[in-house]
């Protein structure tokens, strides 16, 4: 186990390397800099020398090969940079964005799940019947709504409406905040792990051993917990892992919308503000995200499914 | 009707394809006595397997069973509550199927699987489940069974697996087994253990076999009556040596004359009879020597049939 | 006429509502405790809790509670006024001032001493560390020369004794208007500067308590305040919330006690009486302006920009699309400012005019510009959408360029746009905000139409050197009048900054420098407030 | 299943209908027949969509909306399609260090979640429909990819392929006449719900505020700058918003029901 951990952190560098090649690519021919963004507002009047000086303690002005030089030698001591916009180190402007984000991440693919996949299961267990339809048309019909525009109503109803949840923001140790922008962002997810759990079901259920099970006077319910669950499970986890992976990613409109402090909306405000290193280092930690997540799911295989062996 | 007190006794069974599709069985009239092996033979798609499903309650979906009854003792299986007739399944009358690589659950060890029978039909905790099903390997002929119990079944081979299926099977000494085409996906070499295993521990236990093929040579060298099917109907019951020495039914004849021997093309019907291609040695019968199939005719046998 | 009689309406409402709204909070004496859940509009986070190092309102609205300034600014009198200093004393050329420092503590429990002053001022000042509010100390003078490297320190700044300062300007103008600024507090001297940014330590009201990064701020009652009895709220959150529409359900659901409105809101808040009571209005300095680069041959030409400004009918964009919620513009300066001409009169919303105008000029239907612009608004993409319709009747048209805010001013430092649309500060000093207009301002300081008119120089220059405060302002009145003749942007409006605010919540000022910066320690809540903001 | 193919089909058709009649359908034009005097009026004649802050039409811009919203979809799916048949199948084909390089670069673009790369490139390009389309277009054939190269792979080694290898056919000609058309399936259907996937990420971006450059009407635009008016002309946002969710239903149940239709192993399994 220890050693193909190992061997994935280290099959994961190569791609780390390429994402901070191509963000730092992009974004050093990005138009606009952090130092114009500070007169946006219109609200100061920028004296030219103060911009100067900026510039040259921020090292804007090097060329482009030395930045990036001094970017990746900085990475290869887990130095991330300075933010431009804070004058902090990047990790400590990143440090308190994690867990909200992480919070995020968990509770939305919970609710993915917790709905997702039994709403999948009942549907497959009456494969045609009107249930069936209306979770599936639900499922491609949650695929297709712009998730601010959910966001937006759910906001309306639970929150002002009935007044049920908060309707924004982030709270230590509440769940409550949680919610909304958990079930706006949880719902494509919980769309797609419906569909796929469906077709899991309906595919393990047609499956030989299934036949077996009941010749052997298995009863439905044991039926589904103790042979099918697990084989549908090996199915469903892909999609979950991949789901949970980018949900760090995706959460950028539902994070700005519920003003939550997450990594997508730090990402957006610096992209706005071009505080690149800033923008790089919320970059890899969505990337990191996504691959340590994805070592997580194969692990799991190897946990649930006896064919896969890691070692 | 040869015995007045069969163990099963299958009266015109029809099945058929939803509410008004077409009918796959046209009224099947069968019975297995106790102890005996039946033999059902024919083409695939004659409706063989479709029978054998119908008697445990496995049809799946659209296919129904649309009149008929299935009398097992006194009951009729067809009128029998859900719960009851699960309970008879697997324990008094079981079944194996064709393909042993995929009729195992692959996330489960084979010792589960086994020992599951034991808790579902006989209350057994699942430790002295897991006791007994290793003995059910050992009765099996499986090698160091405590290891192979907990071995998946992709750790297994075919012939392992298909051995594994009888185990559980025969786990609860059912008065009946289905074999569905039980070798036909194994290698030649391990055919014959696997069918002197079926026959040697359902005789110990006086365990009734209805055994489906389209296998001539296995149906001769293990049944003591046959039925030979043909486009949902039975058309012909006899006893084993009169089927094979004197076969009434045209279609019959044409079966047995279909079968492909060493040496020469085979001829009439092929189109129909795709799946005969291995040789019934000549009034071969007996249970001692299962079969004389030999690997090398097999494969001439093969390569001729593909030419 | 109608722009006139709109304009006086608008004044005497702006009056009406400040006075009221000051009546309203001295209807009962001020009672201690309590929270308030005050909100940070202008973005999704804030830069840092160290103010020196950012030039955003948005940070600015946080500072406030923890930091003082050696001015502030008074939101009644739209003067600035001596904040940590209880007394000052002008020399007679009117540019070296002696401050006698009041008896305040930093939230650390340091005393205010006149090195904390001259500490403060030149850090802001020092070149090392490039902090943009140096900005605001430009006008001590010694400040340039420290900034260039030629001098180790400002020489300005002169300590007399412990609660004595001496700072000496370069020019004769009141240097409240740049010490006031929230972006250049007085820091202890001797507070390490590492932990300005995650420990603040100022002279404020208020001290920090919980820093979310993204989400809120949470501050507490700093007990040592030096005003006496103040402030009254125990616990202070500022929620960082941008998106408008998840504000509005905040505030309806009681969740946030402020609400900084955008138009639509606005509209929405005044069409329902229960909300409609209690908003809270001002006249913000903020001009709202299309500037015409000259780059464009057409836009030398005087005919062809005052074409413009008779073309648009802005009054029509303020009252459908602003909902009101802005003042129209005459000229530069706005309604607030005391050289505002109250005798001047807008351009006249005449297409025919327009049209004859650029006919003279020799682009009947031959000019086309695009406008760079933000989204915002109030000033941005929406009002360059209502302008399209409206200039394309008059032979003009006009396309997008929609940029974001960095690409924005970079654009605009690069010379690179043909007309922008953009929201400018212009006031509350007069004098400092016309000068963006003087020859000798460079384009990337804020003269971005390159506006060159050696008469407008000459005035300003005048203006500037003119120690009389009354003719001083008669002075920029005139220039001011003069822009508006010139024409260099199409004047739009002047901001209406409004907030919603809950009825439990007194205290608030129409601070028309900004409203949502407030003056918390003057801010108190009532009986009426629900009990999670009372316990 | 059917079912799905067929209302799919019947949405979509409506959209692109609604995208090539809408110079005669519309009643207003979707710009320049902007009167501030009639802003936020509510559905009726001869608004029956009602107008919006600017007083434009809400349905004429719907209609014209529908030519950016199938443009952007569209267009960007036929570039990560192209993008992404073309690596897969080179890379399925030739293997080696081509096929690692692929790979790697897969990799990569599916750990970068795409509305983050799209992000990153619409602030270097700007907004508009070109940038759009180059966002959209660039960062969302890794799936496509995948199967490709899959696909390519088990088919690389069937007869046909060898014999048209041995018939001294070049890879050009083996990988364009002999994979791709046996391909094309699969990759129709990846094709078909990536263009709701798109329609939906440029509602994403017109929010964050990169996306179509106004006043061109994008429903992504009108349902950003409505979103405000919810509660006083709920009209102006729900109609765009009901635009994007039939549009993105209409083609994610034409891309199920075609899996369907092209894949009997999910036929069978749906009975």
């Amino acid at each position: 186990m220890m050693g193909f951990v190992l061997r994935r952190v280290l099959q994961m560098i190569p791609t780390i390397l390429a994402v901070v090649l191509i963000i730092f690519f992009i974004f050093s021919v990005v138009p606009g800099s952090f130092l114009t963004s500070l007169m946006a507002e219109g609200r100061n009047m920028t004296n030219a020398d103060v911009l100067a000086q900026m510039n040259a303690q921020f090292g804007l002005d090097d060329p482009i090969p030395v930045r990036l030089w001094n970017y990746v030698s900085g990475l290869l001591q887990f130095d991330l940079g300075i933010s431009y916009r804070t004058r902090e180190p990047v990790t400590s402007v990143l440090g308190p964005r994690l867990w909200p984000s992480v919070q995020l991440a968990i509770a939305a693919m919970t609710f993915a799940a917790a709905v997702g996949i039994p709403l999948g299961f009942m549907a497959a267990l009456r494969p045609g019947s009107l249930f069936d339809s209306l979770t599936m048309v639900t499922a491609v019909s949650g695929l297709s709504v712009p998730e601010f525009w959910l966001g937006l109503l759910l906001m309306y109803v639970f929150a002002l409406q009935l007044g049920w949840l908060p309707s924004f923001g982030y709270q230590e140790n509440s769940l409550r905040h949680l919610v909304l922008p958990a079930i706006a962002l949880g719902v494509s997810p919980m769309a797609l792990l419906a569909r796929t759990t469906r077709a899991g079901v309906l595919d393990v259920m047609n499956a030989d051993f299934v036949r077996t099970a009941r010749a052997k006077g298995v009863s439905e319910p044991r039926l589904v917990r103790a042979h099918i669950t697990r084989n549908v499970l090996v199915l469903v986890l892909t999609t979950m892992g991949l789901q949970i992976g980018s949900l760090m990613g995706q959460a950028i409109v539902i994070e700005k919308l519920f003003s939550w402090p997450g990594i997508g909306s730090l990402l957006v405000d610096s992209v706005s503000v071009r505080d690149i290193p800033v923008v790089q280092g919320a970059v890899l930690v969505i990337v990191l995200w996504f691959l340590v997540i994805n070592m997580l799911v194969d692990i799991a295989y190897a946990l649930i499914d006896p064919r896969i062996k890691v070692a | 009707m040869p015995n007045p007190d069969p163990l099963l006794s299958v009266r015109d069974l029809r099945v058929q394809v939803g509410r008004r599709g077409p009918q796959i069985l046209h009224g099947i009239n069968l019975d297995i006595l106790p102890g005996e092996t039946y033999g059902l033979v024919g083409e695939s798609g004659s409706g063989k397997s479709v029978t054998g499903l119908s008697i445990m309650g496995l049809l799946k979906r659209p296919l129904n069973v649309s009149a008929g009854s299935i009398h097992y003792q006194d009951q009729n299986l067809l009128k029998l509550a859900p719960r009851a007739r699960r309970r008879l399944r697997g324990d008094r009358i079981a079944m194996i199927f064709q393909e042993p690589m995929t009729a195992l659950n692959p996330v489960a060890s084979i010792g589960t699987q086994i020992a599951e029978m034991f808790v579902i039909h006989r209350g057994l905790d699942w430790p002295a489940a897991r006791r007994r099903a290793v003995e059910a390997l050992d009765s099996v002929q499986v090698p160091s069974p405590e290891e192979r119990a907990r071995a998946y079944p992709h750790q297994l081979s075919g012939g392992m697996r298909q051995r594994v299926m009888i185990a559980i099977a025969l786990a609860c000494r059912p008065d009946l087994l289905i074999a569905d085409e039980p070798t036909t996906a194994l290698d030649v070499t391990v055919q014959a253990g696997v069918l002197k295993l079926i026959d040697e521990l359902c005789r110990a236990e006086g365990t009734a076999v209805l055994l489906v093929s389209h296998d001539l040579g296995v149906i001769a060298n293990m049944c003591q009556r046959v039925g030979v099917m043909d486009r949902g109907r039975l058309i012909e019951e006899q006893d084993t040596v009169a089927l094979f020495s004197n076969p009434l039914h045209p279609y019959t004849r044409g079966l047995l004359a279909a079968r492909p021997r060493l040496g020469s093309r085979v001829e009439g019907g092929r189109k129909r009879l795709t799946e005969l291609e291995e040789i019934v040695p000549p009034n071969a019968r007996g249970h001692d020597a299962p079969t004389l199939v030999t690997p090398r005719g097999v494969r001439a046998a093969r390569a001729e049939a593909t030419a | 006429m109608l722009n006139r009689l709109s304009l006086a309406a608008a004044l005497t409402l702006a009056t009406a509502l400040a006075s009221a709204t000051s009546a309203l909070a001295q209807a009962d004496t001020p009672q201690p405790g309590g929270k308030l859940v005050f909100v940070a509009p202008y973005g999704g986070s804030i830069t840092s809790l160290d103010i020196t190092a950012t030039p955003h309102a948005q940070d600015e609205i946080v500072a406030k509670a923890m930091n003082a300034s050696l001015y502030s600014w008074n939101a009644d009198t739209n003067q600035p006024e001596l904040e940590l200093a209880e007394s000052v004393e002008k020399s007679a050329d009117g540019k070296t001032y002696t401050y006698k420092l009041r008896d305040a503590t930093f939230h650390n429990g340091a005393k205010l001493t006149a090195d904390d002053v001259i500490y403060s001022y030149n850090r802001l000042g020092d070149p090392k560390r490039a902090l943009p509010g140096a900005e605001q100390i430009l006008r001590i003078a010694g400040a340039a020369e420290y900034q260039a490297g030629t001098a180790d320190s400002i020489s300005g700044l002169k300590k007399i004794d412990d609660r004595t300062v001496e700072i000496t300007m370069t020019d004769i103008n009141d240097p409240g208007w740049q010490l006031m600024s929230n972006f250049a507090p007085i820091y202890s001297k001797d507070y390490p500067e590492d932990q300005l940014a995650s420990k603040p330590n100022g002279l404020g009201p208020f001290k920090l308590a919980n820093y979310v990064p993204g989400a809120k701020v949470e501050l507490e009652k700093f007990d040592g305040y030096y005003e006496e009895g103040k402030p009254y709220l125990d616990r202070l959150d500022i929620m960082l919330m941008e998106e408008a529409a998840a504000r509005d359900v905040a505030f309806r659901n009681g969740e946030i006690d402020v609400n900084v409105l955008g138009p639509t809101q606005y509209a929405a808040y005044r069409a329902e009486p229960a909300l409609a009571e209690n908003l809270l209005e001002v006249a913000e300095v903020y001009t709202r302006n299309i500037g015409f680069n000259p780059k464009v041959e057409a836009f030398k030409d005087k005919r062809v920009r005052q074409a413009i400004n008779y073309a648009i009918d802005k009054d029509l964009i303020v009252t459908k699309l602003l909902k009101d919620k802005a003042y129209p513009a005459v000229s530069w300066l706005p309604v607030s400012s005391p050289a505002f001409d109250k005798d001047a009169r807008p351009y006249p919303f005449d297409p025919e005019k327009a049209k004859a105008l650029l006919a003279e000029a020799g682009y009947a239907d031959n000019l086309s510009f695009s406008v760079t612009a933000q989204p915002n608004e109030s000033w941005g993409i929406p009002i360059v959408e209502a302008i399209i319709p409206m200039l394309a009747r008059v032979g003009v048209t006009v396309t997008t360029d929609p940029v974001d805010g960095s690409v924005f001013s970079d654009k605009l430092l690069a010379d690179d746009f043909q007309a922008y649309i953009w929201s400018n500060s212009s006031g509350p000093d007069p004098l400092h905000y016309l000068r963006c207009f003087h020859s000798k301002t460079p384009q990337s300081a804020c003269n971005y139409v390159k506006f060159s008119n050696p008469e407008f120089d000459a005035l300003l220059d005048q203006a500037g050197a003119e120690p009389d405060h009354d003719k001083q302002t008669a002075l920029l009145k005139q220039a001011n009048n003069m822009l508006q003749d010139e024409a260099p942007v199409w004047f739009f409006n002047y901001n209406k900054a409004v907030m919603g605010v809950q009825p439990w919540v007194h205290g608030l000022k129409p601070n028309s420098v900004e409203l949502a910066i407030q003056d918390y320690q003057d801010v108190w809540i009532d009986d009426t407030a629900p009990a999670s903001r009372r316990q | 299943m059917r079912f799905n193919f067929v209302f799919g089909l019947f949405l979509v058709s409506v959209v692109v209908l609604a995208a090539l009649l809408a110079g005669l359908l519309a009643p207003f034009h979707p710009i320049m027949d902007a009167d501030l005097m009639s802003s936020e009026l509510p559905p009726g004649a001869p608004h029956w969509m009602g107008t919006d802050a600017q007083g434009r039409d809400v349905l004429s811009r719907i209609l014209y909306g529908a030519r950016v919203s199938l443009m952007v979809g569209v267009v960007s799916q036929i570039i990560n399609s192209t993008i992404g048949a073309a690596l897969g199948i080179s890379a399925g084909y030739f293997g080696g260090v081509w096929d690692d390089f692929v790979n790697g670069l897969t990799n990569v673009m599916l750990a970068i979640p795409s509305l983050v790369f799209a992000l990153a490139i619409m602030a270097v390009l700007g907004p508009g429909l070109p940038s759009l389309l180059i966002a959209l277009g660039l960062t969302n054939w890794s799936w496509t990819c995948r199967i490709a190269r899959g696909s390519t792979l088990s088919l690389k080694s069937q007869s046909f392929v060898l014999a048209a290898k041995a018939a001294g056919f070049s890879d050009w000609n083996i990988m364009r006449t002999q994979i791709l058309p046996n391909i094309v399936g699969p990759l129709l259907v990846i094709g078909t719900l990536g263009i709701g996937s798109a329609v939906l990420a440029e509602a994403a971006l017109s929010f964050l505020g990169i996306g179509i450059r106004p006043p061109t009407p994008s429903w992504g635009n009108m349902l950003t700058d409505a979103r405000e008016l919810l509660r006083t002309a709920p009209w102006a946002a729900i109609f765009p918003g009901l635009a994007i969710f039939v549009t993105v239903l209409g083609f994610n149940l034409l891309g199920d029901g075609l899996r369907d239709m092209l894949d009997p192993h999910m036929r069978t399994r749906r009975e």
